[in-house]
């Protein structure tokens, strides 16, 4: 039972380090806090749908095509409330990217309607005996999924210019542009890769819950807000670990505590405020100076 | 005595920006504290101050140790300082900048702020604009009272600085390079305000890259280089000494 | 090869330098003196691209480079070694170095020079998979102007490199740039505080006061000037 | 007519919260905890009138209080920490306030608390704490209390090297602005008669931040007019009705960019004062 409960961890923390990885990149580079990212996942999380639902291509189609898509509405964010901004105000960064959660969300409730939409079945639903523990295979899916796409981020980010060009502007954007770093172009692609991570996760936060609304983009934006602290601001590698610690804490505290309380947003925000008290550098250590 | 400074350290994880410093600053003097960049001159105000902990040895002012206080407290003991690029408070007006000095020689609370009668300005508040005014005159800068501090040329912003550090009445004055960024006119103007205020007793103690200002109003000179002080003296010992010609210059070859 | 006209410049709304108006031939090693905030970091972050000149133009190799992005100019081969290094503290020393290359695409080239910049700094070859921020003071400076060299720079602004250096190091920072000149022909501009050798090494030099130009000449001339004594021990030196 | 006294009932109560988001950000204290403070007072003061039969101007006197000093608890962690920490240490704790009060059966869990008395003139109620807030303001602007918050907000090391201690000065700013938002609270639960958990979500205290900011945060006028604007325009944008929160996001974007210190500047407020003098 115990195990079981931790592969469901396992699962969800997957996607919520998708989530985070996107706020710790994009603190990371720019420090500031992308409001709208939560509401870049509830689009992937529809355009996914709709992708499955329309044309009846398969998840595995259906899933890089919205993340082309949520990378695109990352970047046309960015160019349209992050870029033309003044620097001399801290809060205008968070305040426009608040308006686009506005708009975007206002803009679902009227295209997708406020109620929740059913994710369709297209994927086998059976459960999968993993030796003697059962699990679903979405479930299994899903978490293959996460993991890959956070190696292969992994190594974008350790491998690659781009790659390295982010890591330096994390550092410095005076030293990048020194180094010959094009810094606006960076920071335009590291929204959309930040964008396109967060609209997988909508995606297959789609396929899990099997049902998705036009408000799921804060509760799953909250969520990825803890996990960023978990890992240290601006952390991505602390981000993934964080991400998986929290999915697993969650379901633990979904298990082992008297279910009669809803003790599971408690347990995640009080693990932020005693980290943001008592260590606020997260438990890897912050990517801020 | 004013100043004691005794063996003082600090270390920056594992950087030791100051070691064993000892200084001692008397009552009345303008003592200057003069060296490369990068010498530790600001570390040792920051100390005096209180905005960073000391690592080894101890601070006093007068009979108090200042090790440990918070920079409100140090204030409030009379130690008023300025900065090396001045921090007014941008959106206050140059009065206001001024009158927030006298904060911790005053004592309204926010109780008193909303309940007292008659309506008015209370006569606290009349007293701070006052001693405000007075020390904006000090200073030469009353025709500018009411503007922004943030859109005062650089000049008018150090004599607002500095009306602002002596409206909390400070026995000892900082001054960290007063003249930076200042060319030879406004230096010379600012020279004669420093003598000035040394003239009503206060004590000053001033870091300063223009010799010129520096060699002509200090009566003593210590000077910093890695951290430690390597000579101490007077002006003309000091222009002497071929240590501090090094420190400065670099090493002549031949 | 570079030549700055008129230039004013500052952040904000004050200039923290006016009208300056300088030269670098091929070649050559010129050094900019001045006390703190004569504005000489200003100039160099002009050239760089990193502030917009308020007033004036830039010109290098021909071409005007006055209101470029940096990285624009890092790409025709100018290459800033900030103040205080710029350390990627947390990147290796290789990844370091390779950010050196960034623009570069020809990796014959980029062998050949970090083969150049291990002669140089063997200390940099032993600590290559450490983070920079592991570095010393003194090793950190090798680490930024080794990066500098792996640009492949036809003009390398090194600004202030001594600074906060223990005197063992300020000496082989100034042997390095010494060998830049000679051996390895370098265009340099110069940011220093410590006169004296800064002059030793250098072609030409300028004198900055309170963002105005107040002297210019020989290396050899300036470091014989009892004027330039005055401006850092005696102040008082005007035009 | 009854229509235009509810949306003006609800922008007084607007302009109160706006205010409790400003008092602590004089200070540079950014929150994101104004809702969960409201919801503390909300609760507070209708358990008083309901299960202990308070009348309401005590009660919601009380609920400000309770939300004070929960305010003035977390004040003291929050003033270890600064900028997008603080915000989220904020938003944790509005979060936890609301996920608390689902909790609880005593005030109905998430089901919400009904049968508030209701109070027909919450109208006066509202616009009269507003007044007195004003007046508290004003008076504040022009002291030694209110130049040191602005001076802690302007730059926290210059403030304290002239001899005031920030720690202090913020937390009472804190503390302030929890009370404020409490009593706001306790008028909106007997203006609605109804209160849930939901009503006090983040979106609700990022509400509070959007009228502050989009009315201006140099003076306290900038607040007030932004949550009167931001009450009432979308209320006669009938014509636009279906998509005024989509107008409301693009406006809060564009303001970002072109006008980020808000409409009501300390410029704007000296010109008006000038006007009225001169006539």
């Amino acid at each position: 039972m115990f195990i079981q409960q931790l592969i469901n961890g396992l699962m969800l923390g997957s996607t919520y380090s998708l989530v985070a990885i996107g706020y710790a990149l994009i603190f990371g580079v720019l420090g500031l806090l992308h409001f709208a990212h939560g509401e870049v996942l509830m689009v992937g999380a529809f355009m996914g749908l709709y992708i499955i639902l329309w044309t009846g291509l398969p998840l595995y189609i259906a899933l890089p095509l919205t993340m082309v898509v949520t990378g695109i509405l990352g970047m046309i964010i960015q160019f349209l409330a992050i870029r033309p901004l003044k620097k001399n105000f801290h809060l205008a960064p968070l305040l426009s990217t608040i308006g686009v959660t506005i708009i975007l969300q206002n803009l679902a409730v009227k295209i997708f309607g406020g109620y929740g939409t059913r994710f369709p079945d297209t994927i086998a639903m059976d459960n999968i005996m993993l030796g003697p523990y059962m699990v679903s295979s979405v479930k299994l899916i899903i978490m293959g999924i996460s993991l890959l796409l956070m190696v292969i981020f992994y190594l974008i980010i350790k491998k690659t210019k781009l790659g390295k060009a982010m890591r330096a502007l994390a550092e410095s954007h005076l030293t990048a542009g020194f180094l010959g770093v094009n810094v606006e172009r960076t920071v335009f692609l590291t929204f959309g890769i930040a964008s396109a991570l967060a609209g997988a996760a909508g995606v297959m936060i789609g396929v899990s819950y099997s049902a998705i609304s036009p408000f799921i983009g804060l509760t799953f934006a909250l969520k990825g807000l803890v996990v960023m602290l978990l890992g240290g601001m601006g952390n991505v590698v602390g981000a993934m670990i964080g991400g998986l610690i929290l999915g697993v804490a969650e379901v633990l505290s979904i298990t082992l505590l008297p279910t009669e309380v809803n003790l599971q947003d408690i347990f995640s925000f009080g693990i932020m405020i005693i980290i943001l008290i008592f260590k606020p550098t997260g438990l890897f250590g912050s990517k801020q100076n | 005595m004013i100043l004691e400074i005794r063996e003082v350290g600090k270390v920056f994880g594992g950087f030791c920006a100051l070691q064993n410093v000892s200084i001692r600053v008397e009552e009345g003097k303008i003592h200057a504290i003069i060296g490369p960049n990068g010498a530790g001159k600001t570390t040792l105000f920051n100390l005096i101050s209180g905005m960073f902990d000391i690592s080894h040895g101890e601070i006093h002012y007068r009979d108090k140790r200042l090790n440990g206080l918070r920079p409100d407290i140090r204030a409030e003991l009379g130690i008023g300082r300025t900065f090396q690029i001045v921090r007014l408070f941008p959106s206050m007006t140059v009065l206001e900048n001024v009158m927030v000095g006298r904060h911790c020689r005053t004592h309204s609370g926010l109780l008193k702020t909303f309940f007292h009668f008659p309506l008015g300005e209370s006569s606290e508040e009349k007293q701070i604009r006052n001693n405000a005014m007075q020390w904006l005159e000090f200073v030469g800068m009353t025709h500018r009272a009411q503007q922004v501090a943030a859109n005062l040329p650089h000049p008018e912003q150090r004599r607002v600085e500095i009306a602002r550090a002596l409206a909390l009445d400070p026995d000892l004055l900082l001054l960290d390079e007063p003249a930076a960024g200042m060319n030879p006119k406004e230096t010379m103007d600012l020279d004669a305000l420093i003598v000035k205020i040394n003239g009503m007793g206060k004590t000053i103690l001033l870091i300063e890259h223009n010799m010129n200002l520096v060699m002509g109003i200090s009566e003593i000179i210590s000077v910093l280089n890695f951290g430690e002080k390597i000579v101490e003296g007077t002006p003309a010992e000091v222009k002497e000494n071929p240590a501090v010609i090094e420190a400065y210059l670099g090493k002549k070859r031949n | 090869m570079l030549s700055i006209k008129d230039v004013s410049a500052g952040y904000g709304k004050s200039l923290a330098v006016h009208d300056v108006s300088l030269e670098v031939k091929k070649g050559e090693v010129v050094v900019l003196l001045g006390a703190n905030g004569a504005g000489k970091s200003t100039i160099l972050r002009t050239i760089s691209g990193a502030i917009k000149p308020a007033k004036g133009q830039i010109f290098f190799d021909g071409q005007q480079i006055t209101g470029k992005k940096p990285h624009e100019i890092v790409q025709r081969g100018v290459i800033h070694v900030q103040e205080g290094r710029g350390i990627l503290s947390r990147m290796t020393v290789r990844e370091n170095l390779e950010m050196g290359a960034f623009l570069r695409s020809d990796s014959e080239g980029i062998n050949c020079d970090l083969e150049r910049v291990f002669k140089k700094f063997p200390r940099l070859q032993e600590r290559l998979g450490q983070s920079a921020g592991t570095l010393s003071g003194g090793e950190q400076q090798m680490l930024a102007i080794g990066r500098g060299i792996m640009a492949n720079p036809k003009l390398l602004i090194l600004d202030e490199p001594s600074l906060g250096l223990s005197p063992a190091f300020v000496e082989f920072i100034f042997e390095s740039i010494r060998e830049f000149r000679e051996k390895d022909h370098y265009t340099i501009l110069l940011v220093e505080q410590n006169a004296n050798q800064a002059l030793e090494v250098a072609d030409r030099g300028y004198v900055l006061q309170t963002g105005r130009l107040v002297m210019e000449g020989t290396g050899q001339d300036l470091l014989c000037n009892v004027d330039l004594q005055q401006a850092y021990l005696g102040g008082g030196c005007t035009t | 007519m009854e229509y235009i006294l509810s949306v003006a009932t609800v922008a007084g109560i607007n302009i109160i919260m706006a205010l409790s988001f400003y008092a602590p950000f004089m200070t540079g204290q950014v929150s994101l905890a104004q809702a969960g403070f409201a919801a503390i007072g909300a609760y507070s003061a209708a358990v008083c009138t309901v299960k202990f039969g308070i009348p309401y101007i005590p009660a919601v006197i009380i609920g400000g209080v309770v939300a004070g000093v929960v305010g003035f608890i977390l004040g003291i962690p929050a003033l270890r920490i600064k900028g997008i920490y603080l915000l989220l240490l904020t938003l944790g704790f509005g979060e936890i306030v609301r996920v608390i009060f689902i909790n609880i059966e005593y005030v109905g869990g998430a089901a919400g608390f009904p049968g508030i008395p209701y109070q027909e003139n919450t109208f006066f109620y509202a616009y009269g704490l507003v007044l007195i807030l004003i007046v508290c303001f004003e008076r504040l602007r022009n002291s030694r209390m209110g130049r040191a918050m602005r001076a802690v907000g302007d730059d926290e090391t210059a403030a304290e090297i002239n001899g005031i201690n920030i720690t202090a000065v913020k937390l009472k700013a804190f503390a302030a602005g929890a009370f404020i938002a409490g009593m706001g609270g306790g008028i909106l639960a007997h203006f609605q008669e109804f209160i849930e958990p939901l009503m006090f979500g983040v979106m609700h205290s990022v509400e509070y931040i959007v009228f502050a900011i989009f009315g201006g945060v140099q003076v306290f006028w900038g607040p007030i007019f932004g949550a009167i604007v931001l009450s009432f325009v979308p209320e006669f944008f009938r014509f636009v009705q279906a998509w005024r929160h989509e107008i409301y996001g693009a406006l809060l974007i564009v303001m970002m960019i072109i006008k980020p210190e808000g409409v009501i500047t300390n410029d704007s407020v000296r010109f008006i004062k000038k006007i009225f003098r001169g006539s």
